[in-house]
């Protein structure tokens, strides 16, 4: 068993039992130390690179919260006019309000001008560096502190922003999604970006324990079971061929999406006070037609 | 050396292609819009070795500028207005990062209402960003400064970003002969560039753009500054090397006429070549006028300017801006500049042509007719004035 | 300092004509300075360019209020356009007009007429509905400018500058420059 | 200059071990070595050795992640005895 050299080194100060952290190092391990690596502002940025200290031992540049794609493909650019793109990766990482919202506009220019750059969306389903306000990841029913559960309210009332047909859509080489506890599906997806010859996105779900109200021990299997009960179902997808769009991992049998609600606090209004049937079952629908689509 | 027709876009733009950027990403915004444009064809037919990254915003334009700069090559871009406004938060990521990127602004006025003509309260809004600042009054300043820009940005003592602006219209679209030097003299005049800490490299991996907790923020903030102190020297060895080599002198700031002066204008950009030709005939009417161009305003020439109003019995600072609610930028610095002097002139701002209303000889009359009556009355009445405009509100 | 300023709607190519005429200028030795008016005219909307030429360097940077020549490349526009404003009394104007200069009054200014539109279209320049005409109005001017001896640039200059300028059809712009120079009637 | 950082993971000097209210302890007779607990440590603070996986209490900030996807239940959480 070799030691390997971590890319993101320990004592960062992601929080304990971090989605995101693990999504990170886990991208890391399979892209390797020839990477570059841009990071809008967020919870990952600030916790890694608090000056005097780095937790990345591969080149790393954060620029502010809403323009990764473009700083990126500045960097790709130079690397092409300096003779050195071949052998380096360029590896975009930013959370979902960097990149559902406010970095939409900057990816999809990056996306559409085809840089070469895999674009890593760690999503956590809120603005969990401001301290879980909604974005427009966050999926249906979730409480955040901006989309709180109330007489009025059922929390958050819109569905989560489909965006990796969106990135699809831009026609580009290769989308996919992954989770952090299907590690070896997600790092293999890795390297199929890297390897794509243009611009790559792999949207990651990454369960926080602080926003998502779950203890710290659970990230990974809160993760599995977004999968499990095909909350978060695992594809890819080519040249933007959404209608071929393939699954990666398929659960042997669907579980009931409450199991993946239960767990989560931020759900918790649709079990206490009292059980809100009819919420639980409008979601296990949205989630069955989404998988009859898929198949699974 | 050759002598070409260029309008102001064009000079800009040839003036950055001498110095041989590698990216440039850049989003289209009247008036500026010739120079990608035209750095767009220059890569196109091969006169250019550079990636043309056609970015979607000019947020984005200045974000690719910090990607690339940071990973080690030379970058441009240029922009106006709304454009310049949009890239704000990102300024200050770039000088913050020492990055030495250089920017063309087209002097124009910033909405509402929506008004594509010349002021300078587009840049002036930026004066606080870490960027270095030249006006050009004409074409062949706009060549010249951006040569000098990258040299004076790039120099280990600096790494500092720098915008170099011509004003809208009355330069970006006004044709004049223009003295192009030659690529060779250029690169005589600016080596190529090779970045001193900022390098994205996977051999040499280092973080840049870290978070700054309170124990060090300050000391980042205060070594921008001292780097801004550090370039007046800076730019003054650039231009004299640049005068011994192109035969053309610049300042920090400009006196024109101020031998005797009794009354002193200062001005920035296109409306100083006006003022000078009216102080000329003024002079030989017999009034004691002259003129101060401010080429570079940021840094802020302070201890130039000092010495050369240290004569004058009233100065008028004109002000192609307002700083609302309280007067021009130019005025705000030029007076903060005098203020522990023991024996200062009478200080007076007028404020002209917002948004391209035309600085006329006229307008330049009154401000000096007004400025004696300062003299003649040893006070001043109201520092701030605004000159050809109705006092009807519509 | 001479300062002419050019009428013409947008498209026609008033501002390629003043920039010409600036570099024709140029040729012959003097500073010049050329410009749109400044604005966000589109196609078909009258616009104005103008042109500074002097024996000394041009360091004035505002619009133009009193030229000494005026050109009109479209005679319609008289009648939407103050196109005498400011006008110089020992000034000329040119105007392209089948019509002879007495139909027009401009005060003590002299009037210039060429039918630079028959002239363009002989050459086959533009079409009927578009006909471009800049440069055969140049060759007018030279002729103009010779004769009133105000922001005088010869023919031979101006020709140079029109082989250069013109993006397409050199010759035949060239042609009409030269016609023109000596269809104009004053 | 630009508050670059040249040192590549320096953060090791930041020993995030004091975070941790409950530590991780390996029951080595039931660990297999298949290192799944190294895999899914968001610190990477478990590193796979020959004889196993080995705990580094400098930076383990206790989440349990570990523990809890231990196919053999072979990590346990402690307190943390101060």
């Amino acid at each position: 068993m070799k030691e390997e050299k971590q890319l993101l080194a320990p004592g960062h100060r992601m929080c304990a039992g971090c989605g995101v952290a693990l999504s990170a190092r886990l991208c890391l391990e399979a892209a390797g130390e020839k990477t570059i690596v841009v990071v809008p502002t967020g919870c990952m940025e600030v916790t890694t690179s608090q000056y005097p200290e780095t937790a990345w031992r591969v080149p790393f540049i954060h620029v502010a919260f809403e323009n990764a794609a473009a700083a990126a493909s500045g960097v790709d650019a130079a690397l092409k006019m300096m003779g050195k793109r071949e052998g380096v990766n360029i590896v975009a990482m930013g959370g979902d309000g960097g990149t559902f919202d406010i970095g939409l506009q900057a990816l999809s220019g990056m996306f559409e001008r085809g840089h070469r750059v895999t674009y890593v969306c760690n999503d956590n389903e809120a603005y969990m560096n401001t301290g879980i306000q909604r974005s427009s990841a966050t999926p249906y029913a979730a409480w955040t502190t901006t989309s709180p559960p109330g007489k009025k309210s059922i929390g958050e009332f819109r569905e989560k922003k489909p965006i990796g047909y969106i990135a699809a859509a831009h026609g580009i080489p290769y989308v996919a999604t992954a989770t952090i506890a299907y590690f070896a599906d997600y790092q293999k997806k890795v390297k199929k970006a890297l390897s794509a010859d243009g611009p790559a996105f792999i949207h990651v779900l990454t369960p926080c324990p602080v926003g998502w109200r779950f203890p710290p021990d659970r990230t990974v299997e809160v993760s599995r079971l977004a999968v499990q009960t095909g909350v978060f179902p695992l594809w890819e997808v080519r040249d933007g061929d959404i209608e071929n769009l393939r699954i990666t991992v398929k659960p042997p049998e669907r579980k009931p999406v409450e199991e993946y609600l239960a767990v989560q606090g931020r759900f918790s209004h649709l079990f206490k006070p009292e059980k809100q049937q009819d919420v639980i079952d409008r979601i296990q629908k949205m989630v069955d037609e989404k998988c009859e689509r898929y198949g699974i | 050396m050759a002598k070409m027709i260029l309008e102001g876009n064009q000079a800009l733009a040839v003036g950055a292609k001498l110095c041989r950027p590698k990216v440039i990403a850049s989003y289209p915004i009247t008036p500026s819009t010739h120079i990608p444009e035209m750095l767009s064809e220059f890569v196109a037919n091969g006169e250019l070795d550079a990636d043309f990254i056609n970015v979607e915003s000019e947020h984005s334009a200045i974000s690719a500028c910090i990607g690339a700069q940071a990973t080690g090559v030379r970058t441009f871009t240029a922009t106006a207005s709304q454009g310049l406004a949009l890239m704000h938060e990102i300024l200050y990521v770039a000088s913050g990062m020492r990055l030495p990127i250089v920017m063309g602004v087209a002097n124009r006025s910033l909405s509402a209402p929506i008004n594509i003509w010349c002021d300078h309260s587009d840049t002036m809004a930026e004066r606080d960003s870490g960027w270095m600042q030249f006006y050009s009054e004409n074409n062949q300043e706009a060549l010249d400064l951006v040569i000098q820009a990258y040299r004076i940005a790039e120099d280990e003592r600096v790494l500092l970003p720098a915008m170099v602006t011509i004003d809208a219209y009355t330069l970006t679209h006004t044709f004049e002969p223009v003295d192009v030097p030659s690529q060779k003299e250029v690169d005589e005049f600016l080596p190529p560039y090779k970045p001193v800490y900022a390098i994205l490299d996977p051999e040499r991996p280092i973080t840049q753009g870290s978070f700054g907790t309170p124990e060090y923020f300050m000391e980042f903030k205060y070594s921008q500054q001292k780097a801004m102190e550090r370039a007046k020297e800076v730019i003054d060895e650039v231009f004299r090397e640049f005068e011994e080599k192109f035969g053309r002198k610049y300042g920090k700031i400009e006196p024109y006429r101020t031998e005797g002066a009794d009354v002193i204008l200062v001005t920035l950009g296109s409306m100083s070549g006006t003022g000078k030709e009216v102080v000329d005939q003024l002079r030989e009417e017999g009034a004691k006028v002259g003129l101060i161009k401010v080429t570079v305003f940021r840094p802020f020439p302070a201890e130039e300017l000092r010495e050369a109003v240290r004569r004058a019995k009233v100065v008028a600072v004109i002000d192609r801006d307002i700083s609302l609610g309280f007067s021009g930028a130019v005025f705000a610095n030029v007076s903060a500049s005098l203020i522990n002097e023991e024996k200062r002139p009478l200080l007076a701002n007028f404020i002209v042509g917002l948004g391209g209303r035309d600085v006329r000889p006229e307008d330049f009359r009154e401000i000096v007719d007004k400025s004696f009556r300062i003299l003649e009355a040893g006070r001043v009445e109201k520092p701030v004035e605004w000159i050809n405009v109705s006092g009807e509100v519509p | 300092m001479e300062e002419v300023r050019f009428h013409g709607r947008g498209g026609q190519g008033a501002v390629t004509a003043a920039n010409i005429l600036a570099t024709a200028a140029f040729k012959e030795g003097k500073y010049v300075q050329s410009f749109p008016m400044f604005g966000t005219e589109r196609r078909g909307a009258p616009v104005a360019a103008f042109v500074r030429m002097s024996d000394k360097p041009i360091r004035v940077r505002f619009q133009v209020y009193e030229p000494d020549i005026v050109v009109v490349l479209d005679p319609g526009l008289l009648e939407a356009v103050d196109v005498g404003a400011g006008l110089r009394k020992d000034g000329g104007i040119l105007i392209n007009t089948e019509e002879s200069p007495e139909e027009f009054s401009f005060g003590e200014v002299r009037v210039a007429t060429v039918d630079a539109t028959k002239i363009a279209l002989e050459h086959g320049l533009g079409s009927k509905a578009a006909p471009i005409v800049n440069t055969a109005i140049l060759g007018a001017y030279a002729k103009v400018s010779e004769e009133l001896n105000i922001g005088k640039v010869s023919l031979a200059s101006i020709v140079e500058a029109v082989r250069e300028g013109a993006p397409a059809k050199k010759e035949e712009n060239v042609a009409a420059t030269k016609e023109a120079y000596g269809r104009v009637v004053l | 200059m630009g508050a670059i950082i040249d040192e590549p993971g320096s953060s090791v000097r930041y020993k995030t071990g004091s975070w941790r209210v409950q530590r991780p302890v390996i029951n080595s007779e039931k660990c297999t070595k298949c290192f799944i607990c190294a895999k899914y440590c968001p610190d990477g603070a478990i590193n796979p050795t020959k004889d196993g996986p080995v705990v580094d209490y400098d930076y383990c900030k206790g989440c349990g992640i570990c523990a809890n996807e231990c196919p053999m239940k072979a990590i346990e959480m402690v307190p943390e005895v101060k």
